[in-house]
């Protein structure tokens, strides 16, 4: 049973050895690091088995380290998509400074997901959190090392927001149900929403900051578009399936001691919150120029469709769900490394000023557009499959009619930031400035389409992902959840079968493809971009020929109402004006990581020594 | 007719405060001659004082016999509806003009043309070069010493049978022949 | 052995009935247009003319490999959806793999065409291109909306996501769905009216304003490839609703091919008549603004959809 | 070489949405228009070089192409200019049958700008009604002239023909026809709700700044001055008939086509109280052999009132054959340029064709 | 003079020869077809070509007062299947409704080299023909078949409606026979028609490697 402490301490070794290799010979950090990564995944799969459990005293407190099968789901995208990205890493970070740094807070952030996981107790679930908190924030401020007020600080608020709450939250459970074993937790019914429903708030709410939920996500943009590209694609693929992890967790005992009837306003709550997280998220996607931004507050809309699914509380839409999950973690892990390879291969992902990338990046270019298509649900990649079982489960089984409208705005809204996408960076004009760019090196080549020729496999046989899936949603207490290999079929009986879809598509498109292709073969003449018909008119050299700025203004003036709720300026208001009140506690704050931590700590003790005064 | 009091009330206090020459030429037409340097000072004083704010047209002539050019400025009041017509002459050899788009905006467009058109020089015009000809490497083609037909020949591949396309009527009788018809004999004057 | 033969048989019935009717459909509206504007106007089979010239183009530009793959996009698309919406009632040779998919994946699927030729028009670098994309899709969102609120409350009242099951309702209960539900109709009409992308809504291609948006780089046999994908999608929005609102096609008990003869002469004319909505509203009325086209969707036809989904509740029982 | 941060949008030349053969650079950010730039030079046929080198009769060819919507008011502008010159009289009744070609001339314009206004909002039956219907004018003067288009009928000391037999009644009955299609047209364009969300508001001139700008014709009528030159001189037979000059407040599209709305039909009524009041006489005062016939030396500002507004003659001569200058002023010469130029920038790309329509850009004007 | 080929008209030698007003013609390859077998599909292809004829939507001239009038209600030029096209590419026709400035001349040549074979050209007025009134005007070229190749002049100004489609039928007569659309002649002879277009355009800045 030491093999899950032996697979943190492989991590932890990891992180040590890359940061000191670092100083020594720093070609090879980035190498030492994935290879760190491999070999816990190797361990992870091969010496980790389901129903391991590690129990051990920590200091008085029992601790419960074990693995079960709606852990394993997650393990597949934190270690899947690590090694990826660490692969990635290696000539992405390349020629940059403080690689070490890099490297190690890197490992710890996947040592702490590895940690959430794992964890069956409170306080080890915290502990992992907070270094996984810890770890990313270092990340998120590597690119800013010496601007961290500007750009790391709204991070870190709600990360200890979000730490705080779920402290309570522990406080609490171990004072009314005297335990911090989750497991236990979950059968004395310390999530219900009946008896001290504030438990289940004040945790929902640590998760749903991690997950960006609607009025929590303001810091999500700023943290996903500044950090390096390789590690937003971790941070957002995996990191935020932890809040997604934990809401799952909290959700579980809803679904089974409860008959969920009796309490519809959680559901009601919850699902309005994704939903309108998925609306919000969507509609500041699309109008924003910075290609890494873009993806940011999709990357929050898409986090959105995941808590519906949650929120459904059905087999369909738990399903939908964890799909989405790690579809999400697909599609996105690419998108961002896409959205790195151009910064690395260009310089900016800014769209007013890159264009017409398609025939210097072609590869890159098709894993875009092959992740665009599964981002946007269009058959008949993996996008579809999760927005087919997320619409019948709202449709079919629960009888919140409306979200259906909001879900589908929001994902209709989706096609519109996936061209821009596509258009800002890759269509459009073919300008000189970009004419000495590359394709991207093979080594980030590999993981981008490793992750892009996996959602055009899901998309034929998505039930690749349902087995894990279902045996996880058999984890946290479903029964009989079934599934088909490539057919989806919901409770009315209605079915769809991809593989037949799929198949009918690459006929039509093979004959569509020959017949216009070697039609007039000889005389079709492939042009530049610069030959286009520009009313008879000469078009001067300095003239911009791309449309790149205020692309969907028409969207934006017909939508101008919801635009209105910024909740960025909401909460900026508030900090306003408690400005004056915490004008003390604002010292505090030095946005240093580790005077963060020193109150974290103090927080703590204070709260264990003072638990009888305060809870009595 | 009336004895236009009203006309000959600007044309008076327009004496009154610039040294021109004048006189009203018909019903609601003022024509004053005036020197280079005063027409701005002219055209501010009708737009101010008098209320012709609108301008009407700007003219040019090239009397290449005095070697000169005539600049002619028409104003209108929309009040009183008077117009007022200040002409001013400007030597072909230093073809440059006082520019007056400050006062009216679309009198950039008119000076843009002449500048084009007659060598005019505005100086603190603002706009592009070329108006309405595009490469053009002569003479500027609308003074007089440009000869547009000797031109047209130079430089366009013409086709047989225009040499002589002033007498059409001839040059079809000698092609067909024929005698010139009756009805056209008819509207033939002599 | 004998299914197969049907089934392929049958997509090819299908897609040749499909073109045919299409390119007919648009002749038809150039012929009634020019009756109505005081003119002869051209052959009704001008439109097969046009093509044929455009196919017989001996030179073609391509603007790289997105702008040669755009028409490809809007084939597929316009094949996979045939497939999936039944024709006729009941009938071997149509029914094609109408089983095999549901109304969510018609929805998506639709897109897939506008998408692909957007990206293909992206791809020509013109600026009128990507404005028209811009135009297109913000207009997408605009009568999607509407449509899909439509389509939920079908799916509420009758209870299944399938359209074949929904003209089967209709044609075992007689009762078509425009009466049953009839403000799901209003939506679906007046978003079917955006989906047909005619006068007020062809704010993507506004000649006046830009062109032809997405197309003006595309001639000759892209054009021409485009102009039967359109044909064919023209066909297809005028099924579906025909099936989801007029009770489908092929609703007799004759049997053999007078069946199909008489369930085809059905079809031409509901789609016929569906069709003469859009083509008669375009000949007299201006463009709309893009966003005036957006907020016009969001405004009174989603409130008929909302009433079609409450409606639909209150059919249901589960109103209250 | 820093490259534009600004969209750039060809309208022109080869655009269907632009008026003629002219164009406008627009540089747009989204779809709203930030710089535009008119080009012209497009249609520059040198026509002012080549009347000085033609004499004071054969002007006349070329003087009707100066502008093609409306050829009869530069032959009008230019006879008066020549008649004032050499103070000819012109017969009473050359002067009605000049007030009722010119009339006409303004319909078919308008019938033209219905087209030109409908199709560039994208409601194309109305310009397919009305460009046919245009030709029913057509008729009428081709049985009085000979040619559709280019007339060359009204020449110094009259016009070149009389009016043929059973002309009036025909000009009588198109008419009572135009009169009933009439109320089709404002049917389908001015009661159409969309049309009004379009024109309502965009392409604002501003009124204190209308007369300033240049602005004349129906654009100035539209902001709610009224100026017209048939009633600030009037001329030819304009002050014995009755009419009444329709302006609207806005300055927008809207306030400009309601002006030419109900302008139309205040010509079809003078047309008719022309044809009612037409006298008897003589239709010309010849002019002697025009090889040699010489203008006394002077000149000569004329102004007359065509459907896109005042245009002007500014004739001089030097006593010989051959004018010395003949400069235009073009009613589209300020629209086209000045005031497009102040006007399009904020405005939607959708509108930019729209308001060249409203404006009546006419190119060849500017350039000649 | 040398003998004439097959059409009776003059090859670019001898114009240069004998300085013959024409502009060259060519037999180029892909307009006859020796073939029985193509000649059927020709024939279908030819006439799907005749009627469908896209009108590129550029009024270079005066003469553009017209097109309106033939394109709608009492003419109704879309019986034959005439019918605009908004850009260059999807355009069969290019009419030159009337006298050309130099200017414009530059844009034309490079809409035409724009637009996909077959293409045609209508060239329409007298002004297009030999100048016109124009021909003493330092701004407007004078015959237009040495800059471009015409297949269609119609004469008059302006042309009626009725004779616009006269001319049109015209070409629809030519494009039958297999005579119409000079695109595959004009890149044959395009040494040329460059010559003489940069006699005219004097800053020529076309693109260098312009694959049109």
């Amino acid at each position: 049973m030491e093999m899950l402490s032996s697979l943190l301490l492989i991590f932890l070794i990891g992180a040590i050895t890359t940061y000191f290799v670092d100083s020594i010979n720093r070609k090879f950090t980035g190498i030492i690091a994935f290879l760190f990564v491999l070999l816990g995944s190797l361990f992870f799969y091969s010496n980790i088995h389901i129903g391991d459990v590690f129990v051990f005293q920590l200091g008085g407190i029992e601790m419960q380290w074990g693995i079960n099968d709606y852990s394993y789901y997650f393990s597949y995208i934190v270690l899947g998509l690590g090694v990826l990205a660490l692969l990635y890493s290696i000539k992405y970070i390349e020629g940059k400074a403080r690689q070490g740094y890099f490297y190690a807070s890197f490992l710890l952030t996947i040592l702490g997901m590895i940690g959430v996981i794992i964890s069956q107790d409170f306080v080890s679930l915290f502990i992992f959190w907070e270094i996984m908190t810890w770890a990313s924030f270092l990340l998120v401020i590597y690119n800013a090392y010496y601007k961290v007020k500007t750009k790391g600080i709204k991070y870190m608020i709600f990360s200890a927001i979000g730490a705080y709450a779920m402290l309570t939250a522990i406080v609490f459970i171990k004072e009314h149900y005297n335990t911090l074993l989750i497991g236990e937790a979950i059968e004395r019914g310390a999530f219900n929403f009946q008896q001290y429903r504030y438990i289940p708030i004040f945790l929902l709410l640590g998760f749903g900051i991690k997950a960006a939920v609607m009025p929590f996500h303001v810091w999500a943009p700023a943290a996903y578009s500044k950090s390096p590209m390789s590690f937003t694609t971790i941070f957002s693929g995996a990191m935020s399936k932890m809040g997604i992890f934990g809401i799952g967790l909290v959700l579980s005992t809803f679904y089974l001691q409860h008959n969920p009837e009796n309490f519809y306003w959680v559901k009601l709550a919850l699902g309005w919150l994704g939903g309108i997280t998925a609306v919000m998220g969507t509609l500041y996607a699309l109008i924003q120029v910075d290609a890494k931004k873009l993806l940011a507050y999709s990357s929050i809309a898409q986090l959105g469709y995941i808590v519906v699914g949650l929120s459904t509380g059905t087999k369909l839409g738990v399903m939908a769900a964890l799909y989405l999950a790690v579809l999400h973690a697909i599609f996105k892990g690419a998108l961002f490394m896409v959205a790195g390879a151009v910064e690395r291969q260009v310089g900016t992902t800014d769209m007013t000023k890159v264009s017409g990338l398609i025939r210097r990046m072609p590869w890159t270019f098709f894993v875009a557009l092959v992740s665009i298509i599964a981002l946007a649900g269009i058959p008949p990649l993996g996008g579809f499959v999760g927005k087919w079982l997320l619409y019948e489960a709202l449709i079919t089984e629960s009888n919140n009619y409306f979200l259906v409208i909001v879900i589908f705005f929001s994902s209709t809204a989706a096609f519109l930031y996936s061209y821009r996408f596509l258009f800002g960076l890759f269509l459009g004009q073919e300008e000189k400035e970009t004419e000495h760019v590359k394709e991207a090196p093979i080594s980030m080549l590999i993981p981008m389409l490793i992750l892009g020729i996996g959602s055009i496999i899901i998309g034929s046989f998505p039930g690749l992902i349902f087995e894990p899936a279902a045996k996880a949603m058999q984890a946290i207490g479903f029964k009989d959840v079934t599934w088909q290999m490539s057919l989806l079929s919901n409770i009315w009986g209605n079915t769809t079968h991809l593989f037949l879809i799929s198949m009918l598509i690459f006929s039509v498109f093979i004959i569509a493809f020959l017949f216009l292709t070697l039609k007039g073969l000889k005389k079709t003449r492939y042009v530049g971009t610069k030959e286009i018909s520009t009313s008879g008119e000469l078009p001067k050299e300095w003239e911009n020929f791309t449309f790149q700025h205020n692309f969907f203004k028409p969207f934006e003036r017909a939508a101008s109402p919801l635009y209105h709720l910024n909740m960025n300026r909401i909460w900026k208001d508030l900090g306003k004006n408690t400005e004056a009140f915490f004008g003390f506690f604002r010292k505090l704050y030095t946005g240093n990581g580790q005077t963060y931590a020193l109150y974290v700590i103090i927080f703590l003790v204070l709260l264990l020594l003072f638990k009888d005064v305060i809870f009595s | 007719m009336s004895n236009f009091k009203k006309e000959t009330k600007i044309l008076k206090s327009l004496k009154d405060v610039f040294e021109i020459k004048g006189s009203v030429k018909s019903d609601k037409r003022i024509s004053i001659k005036a020197d280079k340097k005063n027409v701005s000072s002219i055209l501010l004083f009708l737009k101010n004082q008098k209320g012709f704010i609108h301008l009407n047209h700007i003219s040019c002539v090239d009397w290449i016999e005095q070697n000169e050019f005539e600049l002619v400025y028409i104003v209108w009041n929309p009040k009183t509806r008077l117009t007022v017509m200040v002409h001013t002459r400007i030597k072909r050899d230093e073809p440059v003009m006082e520019n007056i788009d400050t006062i009216w905006d679309q009198a950039n467009t008119y000076e843009r043309e002449f500048r084009e058109m007659f060598g005019i020089e505005f100086p603190g015009l603002i706009g592009a070069k070329e108006f309405i000809l595009e490469d053009w490497d002569n003479i500027p083609p609308m003074r007089k010493d440009f000869n547009s037909q000797q031109y047209a020949i130079d430089t366009f591949s013409t086709r047989p049978g225009r040499e002589n396309a002033q007498n059409v009527r001839e040059a079809i009788q000698k092609r067909s022949g024929e005698e010139i018809p009756d009805f056209a004999k008819k509207y033939s004057r002599d | 052995m004998n299914d197969i033969i049907f089934k392929i048989g049958g997509a090819f019935l299908t897609a040749i009935l499909a073109f045919t009717v299409g390119m007919f459909y648009a002749g038809l509206r150039r012929k009634i247009t020019a009756r109505v504007q005081n003119r002869v106007g051209p052959p009704i089979y001008q439109n097969f003319l046009d093509l044929l010239k455009l196919q017989s183009k001996r030179t073609n530009v391509a603007h790289g490999f997105m702008g040669h793959m755009a028409p490809i996009w809007i084939i597929i698309a316009a094949m996979t959806v045939l497939m999936f919406i039944p024709i006729l009632q009941n009938n071997l040779w149509f029914e094609n793999l109408t089983l095999k998919g549901d109304l969510i994946f018609l929805l998506y699927m639709m897109v897939f065409g506008s998408l692909g030729m957007a990206l293909g028009a992206g791809q020509t670098g013109n600026p009128n291109s990507a404005i028209g994309v811009s135009r297109g899709l913000s207009q997408m969102v605009g009568f999607e909306i509407p449509f899909v609120m439509a389509l939920v409350a079908l799916m509420l009242q009758f209870k299944t996501t399938s359209i074949a099951d929904l003209m089967h309702f209709q044609f075992t209960s007689g009762h078509w769905i425009i009466l049953e539900n009839p403000f799901a109709f209003l939506a679906a009409l007046l978003s079917s009216l955006g989906m047909f992308r005619y006068s007020p809504f062809d704010i993507v291609g506004a000649p006046a304003e830009l062109a032809s948006g997405p197309m003006s780089e595309f001639g000759g046999k892209y054009l021409g490839t485009m102009m039967t994908g359109g044909a064919v999608f023209a066909f297809i929005k005028l099924v579906l609703f025909v099936d989801l609102f007029l009770g489908g096609a092929g609703n007799n008990s004759v049997e053999g091919i007078m069946g199909t003869g008489l369930g085809l002469l059905e079809l031409l004319l509901k789609t016929f008549l569906f069709y003469m909505i859009p083509v008669f509203v375009g000949l007299v009325s201006p463009r709309y603004r893009t966003e005036q086209a957006i907020q016009f969707f969001w405004k009174w036809p989603s409130v008929f959809g909302i009433l079609a989904i409450l409606w639909a509740l209150y059919k249901n029982g589960t109103l209250l | 070489m820093i490259r534009e941060q600004e969209t750039t949008l060809y309208l022109g030349p080869q655009h269907p949405g632009i008026t003629g053969n002219m164009m406008v650079k627009l540089k747009v950010k989204g779809d709203t228009v930030i710089k535009a730039e008119t080009h012209v030079g497009y249609l520059h046929r040198a026509f002012e070089k080549l009347i000085e080198n033609r004499n004071w009769l054969q002007s006349f060819t070329l003087l009707c192409r100066f502008c093609v919507p409306e050829p009869d008011p530069m032959e009008l502008t230019y006879a008066r200019a020549v008649e004032q010159l050499e103070g000819r009289e012109v017969p009473e009744r050359a002067k009605y049958i000049r007030t009722i070609v010119s009339e006409l001339a303004r319909i078919q314009s308008f019938l033209l700008w219905y087209g030109g206004q409908s199709g560039s909002s994208g409601l194309y039956t109305l310009g397919q009604w009305s460009v046919g219907d245009r030709n029913y004018i057509l008729d009428l003067f081709e049985d009085l002239t000979g040619a559709r288009i280019y007339h060359m009928y009204m020449w110094p000391g009259g016009v070149r023909r009389d009016l043929p037999e059973g002309w009036i009644d025909k000009a009588y009955k198109t008419m009572d026809y135009l009169e009933k299609r009439l109320t089709d047209y404002n049917q389908l364009l001015f009661d159409n709700a969309i049309f009004q969300k379009r024109a309502q508001g965009v392409g604002i001139i501003p009124k204190d700044k209308a007369i300033e700008w240049g602005v004349v014709g129906a654009p100035l009528r539209g902001t709610g001055i009224k100026h017209d030159v048939r009633i600030d001189e009037p001329y030819e037979a304009y002050d014995q008939l009755k009419f009444v000059v329709p302006t609207y407040e806005g300055g927008d599209v809207w306030a400009r086509a309601l002006v030419r709305r109900d302008e139309i039909k205040q010509s079809i009524s003078i047309i008719r109280q022309a044809l009612d009041k037409l006298p008897g006489g003589s239709y010309y005062n010849r002019i002697p052999n025009p090889m040699k016939w010489t203008v006394p030396a002077g000149e000569a500002w004329v102004k007359t009132e065509s459907v896109r507004g005042e245009i002007g003659f500014y004739v001089v001569s030097d006593g010989s054959n051959k004018p010395r200058r003949v400069h235009l002023k073009g009613a589209a010469y300020a629209h086209g340029v000045s005031v497009l130029e102040k006007i399009l920038p904020g405005q939607n790309i959708a509108d930019v064709s729209f308001i060249l329509n409203s404006l009546g850009v006419c190119p060849p004007e500017i350039e000649r | 003079m040398s003998e004439k080929n097959t059409i009776g008209i003059p090859t670019v030698e001898e114009i240069k020869q004998a300085q013959i007003d024409f502009s060259p013609r060519c037999t180029a390859a892909g307009r006859v077809n020796d073939k029985e077998t193509q000649k059927m599909v020709d024939y279908i292809l030819n006439f799907a070509r005749k009627h469908s004829l896209f009108v590129l939507a550029y009024g270079t001239g005066c003469g553009a007062i017209e097109i309106p009038a033939t394109m709608t209600s009492r003419y109704d030029a879309e019986r034959f299947g005439i019918r605009g096209a908004a850009t260059p590419r999807q355009a069969d026709i290019l009419m030159i409704t009337g006298y050309l400035s130099t200017k414009t001349l530059k844009r034309v040549i490079r809409v035409y080299e724009q637009m996909q074979d077959p293409k045609y050209v209508i060239a329409f007025g007298s002004c297009t023909i030999n100048g016109g009134m124009y021909f003493d005007s330092y701004n407007t070229i004078k015959a237009l078949d040495r800059y471009l190749p015409v297949d269609v002049y119609i004469a008059g100004c302006m042309p009626r409606p009725e004779s616009v489609i006269r001319g049109f039928v015209k070409l629809q007569e030519l494009i039958q026979k297999g005579n119409a659309g000079n695109g595959e002649c004009y890149r044959e002879n395009l040494d040329w028609y460059r010559e003489n277009q940069q006699k005219v355009i004097k800053n020529w800045d076309f693109p260098e490697n312009y694959n049109w």
